[in-house]
Protein backbone atom coordinates (compact mmCIF):
# COMPACT_ATOMS: atom_id res chain seq x y z
CA UNK A 1 0.00 0.00 0.00
CA UNK A 2 0.98 3.64 -0.82
CA UNK A 3 1.73 5.57 1.91
CA UNK A 4 0.17 8.67 2.67
CA UNK A 5 2.31 11.51 3.20
CA UNK A 6 1.04 14.19 5.69
CA UNK A 7 2.75 17.70 6.71
CA UNK A 8 1.47 19.27 10.19
CA UNK A 9 1.30 23.08 10.21
CA UNK A 10 0.38 24.47 14.04
CA UNK A 11 1.97 26.86 16.19
CA UNK A 12 1.52 24.44 19.38
CA UNK A 13 4.47 22.00 19.15
CA UNK A 14 2.57 19.84 22.41
CA UNK A 15 -0.79 19.55 19.95
CA UNK A 16 1.91 18.15 16.84
CA UNK A 17 3.36 15.94 18.88
CA UNK A 18 -0.21 14.37 20.02
CA UNK A 19 -1.39 14.37 16.23
CA UNK A 20 1.63 12.68 15.09
CA UNK A 21 1.57 9.80 18.07
CA UNK A 22 -1.86 9.28 16.81
CA UNK A 23 -0.92 8.92 12.98
CA UNK A 24 2.28 6.78 13.89
CA UNK A 25 -0.71 3.77 14.84
CA UNK A 26 -1.48 3.76 11.10
CA UNK A 27 0.98 2.05 8.83
CA UNK A 28 0.08 4.23 5.92
CA UNK A 29 0.76 7.19 7.05
CA UNK A 30 4.14 9.24 7.12
CA UNK A 31 4.65 12.36 8.79
CA UNK A 32 6.92 14.17 6.62
CA UNK A 33 7.31 17.51 8.26
CA UNK A 34 6.41 19.75 10.60
CA UNK A 35 5.73 23.89 10.47
CA UNK A 36 4.45 26.55 13.36
CA UNK A 37 3.23 28.95 11.25
CA UNK A 38 1.28 29.61 8.18
CA UNK A 39 3.78 31.58 6.29
CA UNK A 40 6.06 28.48 6.11
CA UNK A 41 3.26 26.39 4.31
CA UNK A 42 4.22 27.02 0.55
CA UNK A 43 7.83 26.24 1.22
CA UNK A 44 7.12 23.26 2.93
CA UNK A 45 4.76 21.89 0.48
CA UNK A 46 7.38 22.36 -2.39
CA UNK A 47 10.26 20.76 -0.27
CA UNK A 48 8.13 17.56 1.02
CA UNK A 49 5.19 17.34 -1.80
CA UNK A 50 2.52 16.17 1.22
CA UNK A 51 -0.52 14.17 0.13
CA UNK A 52 -2.39 15.90 2.83
CA UNK A 53 -1.58 19.11 4.96
CA UNK A 54 -3.35 19.65 8.37
CA UNK A 55 -3.38 23.16 9.00
CA UNK A 56 -3.69 25.31 12.31
CA UNK A 57 -6.21 28.29 12.23
CA UNK A 58 -4.97 30.67 14.86
CA UNK A 59 -1.00 31.21 14.12
CA UNK A 60 1.05 33.50 15.09
CA UNK A 61 2.42 35.42 11.78
CA UNK A 62 -0.13 33.68 9.54
CA UNK A 63 -3.24 32.11 9.97
CA UNK A 64 -4.04 29.06 8.57
CA UNK A 65 -7.47 30.60 6.35
CA UNK A 66 -4.89 32.81 4.68
CA UNK A 67 -2.25 30.05 4.50
CA UNK A 68 -4.60 27.72 2.56
CA UNK A 69 -5.52 30.45 0.12
CA UNK A 70 -1.84 31.16 -0.68
CA UNK A 71 -0.90 27.31 -0.84
CA UNK A 72 -4.23 26.42 -2.98
CA UNK A 73 -3.32 29.34 -5.38
CA UNK A 74 0.01 27.86 -6.13
CA UNK A 75 -0.97 24.36 -5.85
CA UNK A 76 -4.65 23.97 -6.61
CA UNK A 77 -4.52 20.29 -6.08
CA UNK A 78 -2.84 20.27 -2.04
CA UNK A 79 -5.64 18.80 -0.18
CA UNK A 80 -5.69 20.88 2.95
CA UNK A 81 -7.65 19.74 6.83
CA UNK A 82 -7.97 22.91 8.51
CA UNK A 83 -7.69 22.36 12.60
CA UNK A 84 -9.60 24.81 14.89
CA UNK A 85 -10.35 25.24 18.30
CA UNK A 86 -13.45 27.07 17.19
CA UNK A 87 -16.54 25.63 16.16
CA UNK A 88 -18.54 28.83 14.81
CA UNK A 89 -19.45 27.70 11.66
CA UNK A 90 -18.12 31.22 10.29
CA UNK A 91 -14.67 29.53 10.32
CA UNK A 92 -15.82 26.61 8.42
CA UNK A 93 -17.74 28.41 5.66
CA UNK A 94 -14.53 30.69 5.09
CA UNK A 95 -12.29 27.11 5.25
CA UNK A 96 -14.52 25.54 2.54
CA UNK A 97 -14.12 28.99 0.40
CA UNK A 98 -10.36 28.89 0.75
CA UNK A 99 -10.18 25.83 -0.52
CA UNK A 100 -9.93 23.40 2.18
CA UNK A 101 -11.25 19.99 1.66
CA UNK A 102 -11.51 19.16 5.67
CA UNK A 103 -12.28 20.73 8.64
CA UNK A 104 -11.52 19.19 11.91
CA UNK A 105 -12.12 20.55 15.77
CA UNK A 106 -9.09 19.91 17.75
CA UNK A 107 -11.47 18.15 20.35
CA UNK A 108 -11.52 14.91 17.81
CA UNK A 109 -11.60 11.92 18.42
CA UNK A 110 -8.44 9.69 17.67
CA UNK A 111 -10.26 7.60 14.83
CA UNK A 112 -12.00 10.32 13.34
CA UNK A 113 -8.78 12.76 12.47
CA UNK A 114 -7.60 9.03 10.85
CA UNK A 115 -10.52 8.76 9.05
CA UNK A 116 -10.63 12.34 7.84
CA UNK A 117 -6.89 12.10 6.78
CA UNK A 118 -7.80 8.59 4.58
CA UNK A 119 -11.07 10.72 3.35
CA UNK A 120 -9.06 13.30 2.01
CA UNK A 121 -6.44 11.74 0.60
CA UNK A 122 -8.51 9.69 -1.59
CA UNK A 123 -9.87 12.73 -2.97
CA UNK A 124 -13.02 13.75 -0.92
CA UNK A 125 -14.01 16.16 2.26
CA UNK A 126 -14.44 15.58 5.43
CA UNK A 127 -16.27 17.77 8.07
CA UNK A 128 -16.30 17.38 11.74
CA UNK A 129 -19.36 15.97 12.67
CA UNK A 130 -20.32 18.58 15.20
CA UNK A 131 -20.00 21.04 12.56
CA UNK A 132 -21.78 19.71 10.00
CA UNK A 133 -24.84 19.64 12.76
CA UNK A 134 -23.93 23.94 13.00
CA UNK A 135 -24.06 24.38 9.79
CA UNK B 1 -17.40 77.45 28.13
CA UNK B 2 -19.51 76.39 30.72
CA UNK B 3 -21.78 73.64 28.69
CA UNK B 4 -18.05 72.69 27.90
CA UNK B 5 -16.78 72.31 31.04
CA UNK B 6 -20.16 70.40 31.87
CA UNK B 7 -19.76 67.58 29.28
CA UNK B 8 -16.27 67.45 30.07
CA UNK B 9 -17.42 66.56 33.88
CA UNK B 10 -19.28 64.12 32.37
CA UNK B 11 -16.65 62.74 30.37
CA UNK B 12 -14.46 62.57 33.68
CA UNK B 13 -17.28 60.65 35.72
CA UNK B 14 -17.60 58.24 32.23
CA UNK B 15 -13.83 57.50 32.79
CA UNK B 16 -14.43 56.59 36.86
CA UNK B 17 -17.40 54.65 35.25
CA UNK B 18 -14.97 53.08 32.64
CA UNK B 19 -12.64 51.99 35.24
CA UNK B 20 -14.96 50.32 37.54
CA UNK B 21 -16.49 48.46 35.08
CA UNK B 22 -13.31 46.98 33.53
CA UNK B 23 -12.34 46.04 37.10
CA UNK B 24 -16.07 44.86 37.48
CA UNK B 25 -15.83 42.76 34.27
CA UNK B 26 -11.73 41.13 35.75
CA UNK B 27 -14.00 40.10 38.46
CA UNK B 28 -16.90 37.95 36.66
CA UNK B 29 -14.07 37.23 34.15
CA UNK B 30 -11.75 35.18 37.21
CA UNK B 31 -15.25 34.09 38.68
CA UNK B 32 -16.27 32.72 35.68
CA UNK B 33 -13.17 30.89 35.08
CA UNK B 34 -12.42 29.49 38.39
CA UNK B 35 -16.09 28.16 38.68
CA UNK B 36 -16.67 26.75 35.26
CA UNK B 37 -13.57 25.40 33.78
CA UNK B 38 -10.78 25.58 36.65
CA UNK B 39 -13.16 23.65 38.74
CA UNK B 40 -13.75 21.09 35.98
CA UNK B 41 -10.10 20.51 35.07
CA UNK B 42 -9.62 20.10 38.92
CA UNK B 43 -12.14 17.20 38.65
CA UNK B 44 -10.99 15.51 35.44
CA UNK B 45 -7.31 15.93 37.53
CA UNK B 46 -8.82 13.85 40.20
CA UNK B 47 -10.83 11.43 38.21
CA UNK B 48 -7.47 10.28 35.94
CA UNK B 49 -6.13 9.25 39.40
CA UNK B 50 -8.99 7.07 39.99
CA UNK B 51 -8.55 5.77 36.56
CA UNK B 52 -5.41 3.68 37.19
CA UNK B 53 -7.22 2.48 40.69
CA UNK B 54 -9.98 1.30 38.39
CA UNK B 55 -7.49 -0.29 35.72
CA UNK B 56 -5.75 -2.16 38.68
CA UNK B 57 -9.23 -3.21 40.45
CA UNK B 58 -11.84 -3.83 38.03
CA UNK B 59 -10.12 -4.27 34.60
CA UNK B 60 -9.87 -2.42 31.85
CA UNK B 61 -13.61 -2.26 30.27
CA UNK B 62 -14.17 -0.60 33.33
CA UNK B 63 -11.70 1.75 33.01
CA UNK B 64 -11.70 2.17 29.26
CA UNK B 65 -15.70 3.85 30.44
CA UNK B 66 -14.33 6.04 32.90
CA UNK B 67 -11.97 7.13 30.48
CA UNK B 68 -14.66 8.14 28.15
CA UNK B 69 -16.63 9.83 30.97
CA UNK B 70 -13.58 11.93 31.93
CA UNK B 71 -13.48 12.77 27.80
CA UNK B 72 -16.88 14.15 28.04
CA UNK B 73 -16.26 16.77 30.75
CA UNK B 74 -13.73 17.64 29.00
CA UNK B 75 -15.18 18.39 26.18
CA UNK B 76 -17.49 20.34 28.74
CA UNK B 77 -14.86 22.82 29.90
CA UNK B 78 -13.61 23.64 26.50
CA UNK B 79 -16.71 24.68 25.61
CA UNK B 80 -16.79 26.63 28.59
CA UNK B 81 -13.43 27.93 27.90
CA UNK B 82 -14.57 28.70 24.12
CA UNK B 83 -17.83 30.64 25.41
CA UNK B 84 -15.53 32.65 27.83
CA UNK B 85 -13.37 33.93 24.89
CA UNK B 86 -16.00 34.68 22.37
CA UNK B 87 -18.09 36.82 24.85
CA UNK B 88 -14.55 38.33 25.98
CA UNK B 89 -13.96 38.95 22.30
CA UNK B 90 -14.77 37.24 18.94
CA UNK B 91 -11.83 36.32 17.48
CA UNK B 92 -13.46 35.77 14.61
CA UNK B 93 -13.67 39.57 14.39
CA UNK B 94 -9.92 39.51 13.96
CA UNK B 95 -9.74 36.29 11.60
CA UNK B 96 -12.70 36.71 9.32
CA UNK B 97 -13.69 40.33 9.34
CA UNK B 98 -16.91 42.18 10.69
CA UNK B 99 -19.55 40.85 8.59
CA UNK B 100 -19.28 37.77 9.04
CA UNK B 101 -18.93 37.61 13.02
CA UNK B 102 -21.91 39.99 13.36
CA UNK B 103 -23.86 37.59 11.26
CA UNK B 104 -22.74 34.65 13.48
CA UNK B 105 -23.16 36.67 16.21
CA UNK B 106 -26.62 37.91 15.96
CA UNK B 107 -28.27 34.90 15.16
CA UNK B 108 -26.45 33.05 18.27
CA UNK B 109 -28.38 35.60 20.07
CA UNK B 110 -31.69 35.49 18.48
CA UNK B 111 -31.74 31.90 18.96
CA UNK B 112 -30.35 32.33 22.44
CA UNK B 113 -33.34 34.74 23.55
CA UNK B 114 -36.08 32.93 21.34
CA UNK B 115 -38.60 34.18 20.21
CA UNK B 116 -36.56 37.24 19.12
CA UNK B 117 -35.89 37.35 15.46
CA UNK B 118 -32.90 40.00 14.42
CA UNK B 119 -32.88 41.03 10.75
CA UNK B 120 -29.68 41.52 9.47
CA UNK B 121 -28.32 42.97 6.13
CA UNK B 122 -25.20 43.98 4.81
CA UNK B 123 -25.24 46.02 1.51
CA UNK B 124 -22.12 47.39 -0.45
CA UNK B 125 -18.60 46.23 -0.94
CA UNK B 126 -17.70 44.98 2.77
CA UNK B 127 -13.96 45.63 3.37
CA UNK B 128 -11.41 45.10 6.22
CA UNK B 129 -10.31 47.54 8.38
CA UNK B 130 -7.67 47.85 11.10
CA UNK B 131 -8.39 46.06 14.29
CA UNK B 132 -9.96 49.25 16.63
CA UNK B 133 -12.49 49.95 13.81
CA UNK B 134 -13.69 46.84 13.08
CA UNK B 135 -14.41 46.03 17.15
CA UNK B 136 -15.82 49.37 17.64
CA UNK B 137 -18.40 49.40 14.91
CA UNK B 138 -19.28 45.46 16.67
CA UNK B 139 -19.17 46.84 19.93
CA UNK B 140 -22.21 49.55 18.57
CA UNK B 141 -24.20 46.91 17.17
CA UNK B 142 -24.04 45.13 20.07
CA UNK B 143 -24.69 47.89 22.59
CA UNK B 144 -27.64 48.76 20.44
CA UNK B 145 -28.94 45.36 20.50
CA UNK B 146 -28.79 44.55 23.78
CA UNK B 147 -30.31 47.66 24.29
CA UNK B 148 -33.44 46.54 22.16
CA UNK B 149 -33.83 43.35 24.32
CA UNK B 150 -33.59 45.00 27.65
CA UNK B 151 -35.99 47.66 26.65
CA UNK B 152 -37.40 48.03 23.84
CA UNK B 153 -40.20 45.11 24.52
CA UNK B 154 -40.71 43.07 21.57
CA UNK B 155 -39.24 40.46 19.46
CA UNK B 156 -38.24 42.08 16.43
CA UNK B 157 -34.85 43.87 15.75
CA UNK B 158 -33.63 45.20 12.01
CA UNK B 159 -29.87 45.42 11.69
CA UNK B 160 -29.06 47.06 8.64
CA UNK B 161 -25.06 48.11 7.55
CA UNK B 162 -24.67 49.79 3.99
CA UNK B 163 -21.59 50.29 2.93
CA UNK B 164 -20.42 52.95 0.79
CA UNK B 165 -17.31 54.27 -0.29
CA UNK B 166 -16.05 56.90 1.86
CA UNK B 167 -18.60 55.84 5.13
CA UNK B 168 -20.82 52.91 6.31
CA UNK B 169 -24.26 53.57 7.65
CA UNK B 170 -25.71 51.40 10.05
CA UNK B 171 -29.55 51.31 11.37
CA UNK B 172 -30.43 49.35 14.33
CA UNK B 173 -33.90 49.10 15.14
CA UNK B 174 -37.10 48.12 16.92
CA UNK B 175 -41.32 48.60 17.14
CA UNK B 176 -41.22 48.03 20.78
CA UNK B 177 -42.04 50.37 23.45
CA UNK B 178 -39.36 53.54 22.39
CA UNK B 179 -38.52 56.33 25.07
CA UNK B 180 -38.22 59.44 25.67
CA UNK B 181 -34.32 60.18 24.67
CA UNK B 182 -34.79 63.81 26.50
CA UNK B 183 -34.75 62.23 30.27
CA UNK B 184 -31.44 61.41 30.61
CA UNK B 185 -30.64 58.73 33.79
CA UNK B 186 -27.49 59.38 35.35
CA UNK B 187 -26.85 55.41 35.68
CA UNK B 188 -26.89 54.25 32.36
CA UNK B 189 -23.57 54.52 30.54
CA UNK B 190 -24.48 52.63 27.45
CA UNK B 191 -25.79 55.73 25.03
CA UNK B 192 -22.69 57.70 26.34
CA UNK B 193 -20.38 55.14 26.35
CA UNK B 194 -21.50 54.88 22.00
CA UNK B 195 -21.28 58.71 21.72
CA UNK B 196 -17.52 58.08 22.97
CA UNK B 197 -16.98 55.07 20.16
CA UNK B 198 -18.40 57.04 17.70
CA UNK B 199 -16.53 59.97 18.90
CA UNK B 200 -13.12 57.72 18.70
CA UNK B 201 -14.27 57.05 15.24
CA UNK B 202 -14.61 60.45 13.94
CA UNK B 203 -18.48 59.12 13.38
CA UNK B 204 -21.93 60.60 14.25
CA UNK B 205 -24.60 58.90 15.63
CA UNK B 206 -28.67 59.92 15.71
CA UNK B 207 -30.65 58.18 18.31
CA UNK B 208 -34.66 58.61 17.56
CA UNK B 209 -37.43 57.17 19.67
CA UNK B 210 -40.33 58.52 20.85
CA UNK B 211 -42.64 56.40 23.80
CA UNK B 212 -44.71 53.82 21.85
CA UNK B 213 -42.99 54.35 18.59
CA UNK B 214 -40.35 52.07 18.68
CA UNK B 215 -36.69 52.97 18.48
CA UNK B 216 -33.63 53.62 15.94
CA UNK B 217 -30.28 54.28 16.05
CA UNK B 218 -28.07 55.95 13.07
CA UNK B 219 -24.17 55.58 13.04
CA UNK B 220 -22.74 57.14 10.15
CA UNK B 221 -18.65 56.55 10.05
CA UNK B 222 -16.36 57.53 7.25
CA UNK B 223 -13.98 55.11 5.92
CA UNK B 224 -10.71 56.40 6.01
CA UNK B 225 -8.15 55.25 3.43
CA UNK B 226 -5.34 54.51 6.13
CA UNK B 227 -7.96 52.20 8.13
CA UNK C 1 -11.84 77.59 34.02
CA UNK C 2 -9.51 77.21 31.54
CA UNK C 3 -7.25 75.26 33.04
CA UNK C 4 -10.21 73.37 34.68
CA UNK C 5 -11.15 73.05 31.11
CA UNK C 6 -7.47 71.89 30.12
CA UNK C 7 -7.81 69.38 32.68
CA UNK C 8 -11.14 68.30 31.58
CA UNK C 9 -10.09 67.63 27.75
CA UNK C 10 -7.15 65.68 29.41
CA UNK C 11 -9.78 63.48 31.02
CA UNK C 12 -11.70 63.25 27.87
CA UNK C 13 -8.29 61.97 25.85
CA UNK C 14 -7.69 59.84 28.97
CA UNK C 15 -11.73 58.13 28.46
CA UNK C 16 -11.03 57.04 24.67
CA UNK C 17 -7.78 55.71 25.89
CA UNK C 18 -9.00 53.42 28.57
CA UNK C 19 -12.00 52.15 25.92
CA UNK C 20 -9.17 51.48 23.79
CA UNK C 21 -6.73 50.02 26.38
CA UNK C 22 -9.89 47.37 27.81
CA UNK C 23 -10.21 46.61 24.27
CA UNK C 24 -6.71 45.38 23.68
CA UNK C 25 -6.80 43.79 27.28
CA UNK C 26 -10.16 41.97 26.09
CA UNK C 27 -8.19 40.82 22.79
CA UNK C 28 -4.72 39.86 24.80
CA UNK C 29 -6.68 37.73 27.24
CA UNK C 30 -9.49 36.19 24.43
CA UNK C 31 -5.63 35.35 22.66
CA UNK C 32 -4.27 33.74 25.40
CA UNK C 33 -6.94 31.24 27.29
CA UNK C 34 -7.19 30.03 23.28
CA UNK C 35 -3.37 29.78 23.30
CA UNK C 36 -3.27 28.47 26.38
CA UNK C 37 -5.81 26.67 28.14
CA UNK C 38 -8.00 25.82 25.09
CA UNK C 39 -5.53 24.36 23.39
CA UNK C 40 -4.34 22.44 26.46
CA UNK C 41 -7.62 21.46 26.52
CA UNK C 42 -7.70 19.85 22.91
CA UNK C 43 -4.56 18.42 24.04
CA UNK C 44 -5.98 16.38 26.93
CA UNK C 45 -8.52 15.01 24.59
CA UNK C 46 -5.98 13.63 22.35
CA UNK C 47 -4.32 12.15 24.66
CA UNK C 48 -7.19 10.60 26.27
CA UNK C 49 -7.28 8.86 22.34
CA UNK C 50 -3.74 8.08 22.89
CA UNK C 51 -4.41 5.66 25.72
CA UNK C 52 -7.78 3.86 24.18
CA UNK C 53 -5.51 3.42 20.90
CA UNK C 54 -2.23 1.97 23.16
CA UNK C 55 -4.38 0.05 24.84
CA UNK C 56 -5.74 -1.85 22.59
CA UNK C 57 -2.64 -2.02 20.07
CA UNK C 58 -0.03 -2.43 22.53
CA UNK C 59 -1.29 -3.68 25.65
CA UNK C 60 -2.00 -2.11 29.20
CA UNK C 61 1.50 -1.41 30.41
CA UNK C 62 1.56 1.15 27.80
CA UNK C 63 -1.39 2.88 28.57
CA UNK C 64 -0.65 3.15 32.05
CA UNK C 65 2.37 5.12 31.14
CA UNK C 66 0.18 7.28 28.56
CA UNK C 67 -2.31 7.70 31.28
CA UNK C 68 0.35 9.52 33.52
CA UNK C 69 1.14 11.10 30.73
CA UNK C 70 -2.39 12.53 30.55
CA UNK C 71 -2.23 13.49 34.48
CA UNK C 72 0.80 15.79 33.42
CA UNK C 73 -1.24 17.29 30.50
CA UNK C 74 -4.27 17.91 32.66
CA UNK C 75 -2.23 19.43 35.43
CA UNK C 76 -0.80 21.40 32.61
CA UNK C 77 -3.96 22.92 31.53
CA UNK C 78 -5.29 23.60 35.30
CA UNK C 79 -2.20 25.31 35.83
CA UNK C 80 -2.29 27.86 32.78
CA UNK C 81 -5.98 28.41 34.13
CA UNK C 82 -5.21 29.44 37.47
CA UNK C 83 -2.33 31.75 36.00
CA UNK C 84 -4.97 33.52 33.95
CA UNK C 85 -7.51 33.81 36.81
CA UNK C 86 -4.58 35.47 39.01
CA UNK C 87 -3.46 37.67 36.64
CA UNK C 88 -6.73 39.19 35.92
CA UNK C 89 -7.58 39.85 39.78
CA UNK C 90 -5.97 37.54 42.50
CA UNK C 91 -9.10 36.05 44.05
CA UNK C 92 -7.19 36.41 47.42
CA UNK C 93 -8.07 39.93 47.11
CA UNK C 94 -11.36 39.51 48.25
CA UNK C 95 -10.85 36.46 50.29
CA UNK C 96 -7.90 37.39 52.25
CA UNK C 97 -7.72 40.91 51.66
CA UNK C 98 -4.72 43.49 50.60
CA UNK C 99 -2.04 42.44 52.74
CA UNK C 100 -1.65 39.17 51.62
CA UNK C 101 -2.69 39.08 48.55
CA UNK C 102 0.59 41.84 48.05
CA UNK C 103 2.34 40.06 49.73
CA UNK C 104 2.09 36.66 47.83
CA UNK C 105 1.85 38.98 44.98
CA UNK C 106 4.89 40.43 45.40
CA UNK C 107 6.75 37.49 46.14
CA UNK C 108 5.50 35.59 43.27
CA UNK C 109 7.31 38.42 40.88
CA UNK C 110 10.33 38.87 42.41
CA UNK C 111 10.64 35.15 41.76
CA UNK C 112 9.49 35.36 38.37
CA UNK C 113 11.75 38.40 37.69
CA UNK C 114 15.12 36.93 39.48
CA UNK C 115 17.50 38.14 40.21
CA UNK C 116 14.66 41.01 41.81
CA UNK C 117 14.20 41.70 45.29
CA UNK C 118 11.35 43.35 46.29
CA UNK C 119 11.74 44.05 50.21
CA UNK C 120 7.59 44.34 51.15
CA UNK C 121 6.48 46.22 54.54
CA UNK C 122 3.35 46.62 56.40
CA UNK C 123 2.95 48.62 59.50
CA UNK C 124 0.37 49.49 61.56
CA UNK C 125 -3.30 47.80 62.16
CA UNK C 126 -4.64 46.13 58.69
CA UNK C 127 -8.33 46.64 58.08
CA UNK C 128 -10.58 45.08 55.36
CA UNK C 129 -12.13 47.71 53.17
CA UNK C 130 -14.79 47.53 50.29
CA UNK C 131 -13.67 45.98 47.09
CA UNK C 132 -13.22 48.83 44.96
CA UNK C 133 -10.86 50.58 47.62
CA UNK C 134 -8.41 47.33 48.12
CA UNK C 135 -8.38 46.66 44.40
CA UNK C 136 -7.48 50.18 43.76
CA UNK C 137 -4.66 49.80 45.97
CA UNK C 138 -3.94 47.10 44.88
CA UNK C 139 -3.52 48.16 40.90
CA UNK C 140 -1.56 51.30 42.21
CA UNK C 141 1.30 48.80 43.49
CA UNK C 142 0.62 46.15 40.76
CA UNK C 143 1.54 49.42 37.70
CA UNK C 144 4.12 51.53 40.05
CA UNK C 145 6.22 48.10 40.12
CA UNK C 146 6.02 47.13 36.92
CA UNK C 147 7.27 50.38 35.87
CA UNK C 148 10.23 49.72 38.02
CA UNK C 149 10.32 46.53 36.60
CA UNK C 150 9.95 47.82 32.83
CA UNK C 151 12.27 50.80 33.36
CA UNK C 152 14.05 51.61 36.61
CA UNK C 153 17.64 48.90 35.62
CA UNK C 154 17.39 47.76 38.98
CA UNK C 155 16.61 44.98 41.23
CA UNK C 156 15.59 46.28 44.03
CA UNK C 157 12.62 47.68 45.05
CA UNK C 158 10.80 48.64 48.22
CA UNK C 159 7.35 48.58 49.02
CA UNK C 160 5.99 49.95 51.99
CA UNK C 161 2.51 50.55 53.42
CA UNK C 162 1.60 52.17 56.59
CA UNK C 163 -1.91 52.05 58.36
CA UNK C 164 -3.02 54.95 59.78
CA UNK C 165 -6.45 56.20 61.84
CA UNK C 166 -7.57 57.71 59.11
CA UNK C 167 -4.95 57.61 55.97
CA UNK C 168 -3.02 55.17 54.74
CA UNK C 169 0.37 55.57 53.12
CA UNK C 170 2.25 53.57 50.24
CA UNK C 171 5.60 54.12 48.97
CA UNK C 172 6.93 52.64 46.01
CA UNK C 173 10.72 53.28 45.28
CA UNK C 174 13.62 52.22 43.41
CA UNK C 175 17.16 53.27 43.46
CA UNK C 176 17.63 53.03 39.57
CA UNK C 177 18.09 54.84 36.52
CA UNK C 178 15.03 57.67 37.23
CA UNK C 179 13.42 59.87 34.92
CA UNK C 180 12.22 64.34 33.98
CA UNK C 181 9.19 63.94 35.38
CA UNK C 182 8.39 67.57 33.27
CA UNK C 183 8.70 65.47 30.12
CA UNK C 184 5.40 64.16 29.65
CA UNK C 185 4.98 60.73 27.34
CA UNK C 186 2.27 61.30 25.15
CA UNK C 187 1.25 57.54 24.83
CA UNK C 188 2.23 56.40 28.09
CA UNK C 189 -0.69 56.11 30.29
CA UNK C 190 0.24 54.81 33.42
CA UNK C 191 1.22 57.59 35.26
CA UNK C 192 -1.98 58.93 34.28
CA UNK C 193 -3.96 55.86 34.80
CA UNK C 194 -2.74 56.19 38.64
CA UNK C 195 -3.52 59.73 38.90
CA UNK C 196 -7.52 58.72 38.02
CA UNK C 197 -7.38 55.98 40.13
CA UNK C 198 -5.84 58.29 42.57
CA UNK C 199 -8.53 60.72 42.63
CA UNK C 200 -11.18 57.97 42.83
CA UNK C 201 -10.08 57.01 45.92
CA UNK C 202 -9.90 61.03 47.33
CA UNK C 203 -6.39 60.50 47.41
CA UNK C 204 -2.98 62.30 46.36
CA UNK C 205 -0.25 61.11 44.58
CA UNK C 206 3.30 62.22 44.35
CA UNK C 207 6.48 61.48 41.55
CA UNK C 208 9.48 61.83 43.25
CA UNK C 209 12.44 61.23 40.31
CA UNK C 210 15.05 62.39 38.79
CA UNK C 211 17.78 61.05 36.33
CA UNK C 212 20.30 58.81 37.78
CA UNK C 213 18.38 59.42 41.43
CA UNK C 214 16.00 56.71 41.67
CA UNK C 215 11.90 56.96 41.99
CA UNK C 216 9.63 56.82 44.58
CA UNK C 217 6.17 57.30 44.14
CA UNK C 218 4.11 58.13 47.28
CA UNK C 219 0.30 57.92 47.87
CA UNK C 220 -1.62 58.91 50.77
CA UNK C 221 -4.79 57.95 50.72
CA UNK C 222 -7.93 58.49 53.21
CA UNK C 223 -9.39 55.75 54.98
CA UNK C 224 -13.35 56.57 55.69
CA UNK C 225 -15.46 55.11 58.11
CA UNK C 226 -17.85 53.66 55.30
CA UNK C 227 -15.35 51.52 53.67
N1 LIG D 1 -34.22 50.19 22.18
C1 LIG D 1 -34.74 50.79 23.27
N2 LIG D 1 -36.04 50.69 23.56
C2 LIG D 1 -36.56 51.27 24.65
N3 LIG D 1 -35.84 51.99 25.53
C3 LIG D 1 -34.54 52.13 25.32
C4 LIG D 1 -33.90 51.54 24.18
N4 LIG D 1 -32.60 51.85 24.22
C5 LIG D 1 -32.39 52.59 25.33
N5 LIG D 1 -33.56 52.77 26.00
C6 LIG D 1 -33.77 53.56 27.23
O1 LIG D 1 -32.65 54.42 27.40
C7 LIG D 1 -32.03 54.18 28.66
C8 LIG D 1 -30.55 54.40 28.56
O2 LIG D 1 -29.92 53.37 27.82
P1 LIG D 1 -28.42 52.97 28.16
O3 LIG D 1 -27.97 51.94 27.21
O4 LIG D 1 -27.66 54.25 28.23
O5 LIG D 1 -28.49 52.40 29.63
P2 LIG D 1 -29.01 50.97 30.16
O6 LIG D 1 -29.18 50.03 29.03
O7 LIG D 1 -30.19 51.21 31.04
O8 LIG D 1 -27.78 50.53 31.07
P3 LIG D 1 -26.37 49.98 30.58
O9 LIG D 1 -26.33 50.10 29.08
O10 LIG D 1 -25.37 50.88 31.26
O11 LIG D 1 -26.35 48.57 31.03
C9 LIG D 1 -32.46 52.80 29.03
O12 LIG D 1 -32.47 52.61 30.42
C10 LIG D 1 -33.86 52.70 28.45
O13 LIG D 1 -34.80 53.28 29.32
N1 LIG E 1 10.40 53.56 38.21
C1 LIG E 1 10.77 54.19 37.08
N2 LIG E 1 12.07 54.30 36.72
C2 LIG E 1 12.44 54.93 35.59
N3 LIG E 1 11.58 55.50 34.74
C3 LIG E 1 10.27 55.43 35.02
C4 LIG E 1 9.78 54.79 36.18
N4 LIG E 1 8.44 54.90 36.20
C5 LIG E 1 8.11 55.57 35.10
N5 LIG E 1 9.19 55.91 34.37
C6 LIG E 1 9.23 56.69 33.12
O1 LIG E 1 7.98 57.36 32.98
C7 LIG E 1 7.36 57.02 31.77
C8 LIG E 1 5.86 57.01 31.95
O2 LIG E 1 5.45 55.89 32.74
P1 LIG E 1 4.01 55.28 32.49
O3 LIG E 1 3.75 54.22 33.47
O4 LIG E 1 3.05 56.43 32.44
O5 LIG E 1 4.12 54.70 31.03
P2 LIG E 1 4.80 53.34 30.50
O6 LIG E 1 5.15 52.48 31.65
O7 LIG E 1 5.89 53.75 29.56
O8 LIG E 1 3.64 52.72 29.64
P3 LIG E 1 2.34 51.98 30.22
O9 LIG E 1 2.33 52.13 31.71
O10 LIG E 1 1.20 52.70 29.56
O11 LIG E 1 2.52 50.57 29.79
C9 LIG E 1 7.98 55.69 31.38
O12 LIG E 1 7.95 55.49 30.00
C10 LIG E 1 9.40 55.81 31.91
O13 LIG E 1 10.19 56.51 30.99
K1 LIG F 1 -6.91 27.14 16.39
MG1 LIG G 1 -2.68 27.87 16.92
MG1 LIG H 1 -27.65 49.74 27.59
MG1 LIG I 1 3.80 51.99 33.12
Amino acid sequence: MESTKILIVDDHQLFREGVKRILDFEESFNVVAEGDDGSEVVELFEQFQPDVVLMDINMPRMNGVDATEQLVKEYPDAKVIMLSIHDDESYVTHALKTGALGFMLKEMDADAIVQAIKVVAAGGSYLHPKVTHNL
Amino acid sequence: VSTALETARHKQDFAIQIIQAQEEERKRLSRDIHDGPAQMLANVLMRSGLIEKTFVQKGPDNALYELAQLKESVRGALSEVRRIIYDLRPMALDDLGLVPTLKKYLSTISEYEAPLTIHFQSSGAERRFDSNFEVGIFRLVQESVNNCIKHAKTDEIWVKIEWLRETVNILIKDKGCGFDTNEVKDKSFGLIGMQERVDLLKGEMKVISSIGEGTSLLFRIPLDEER
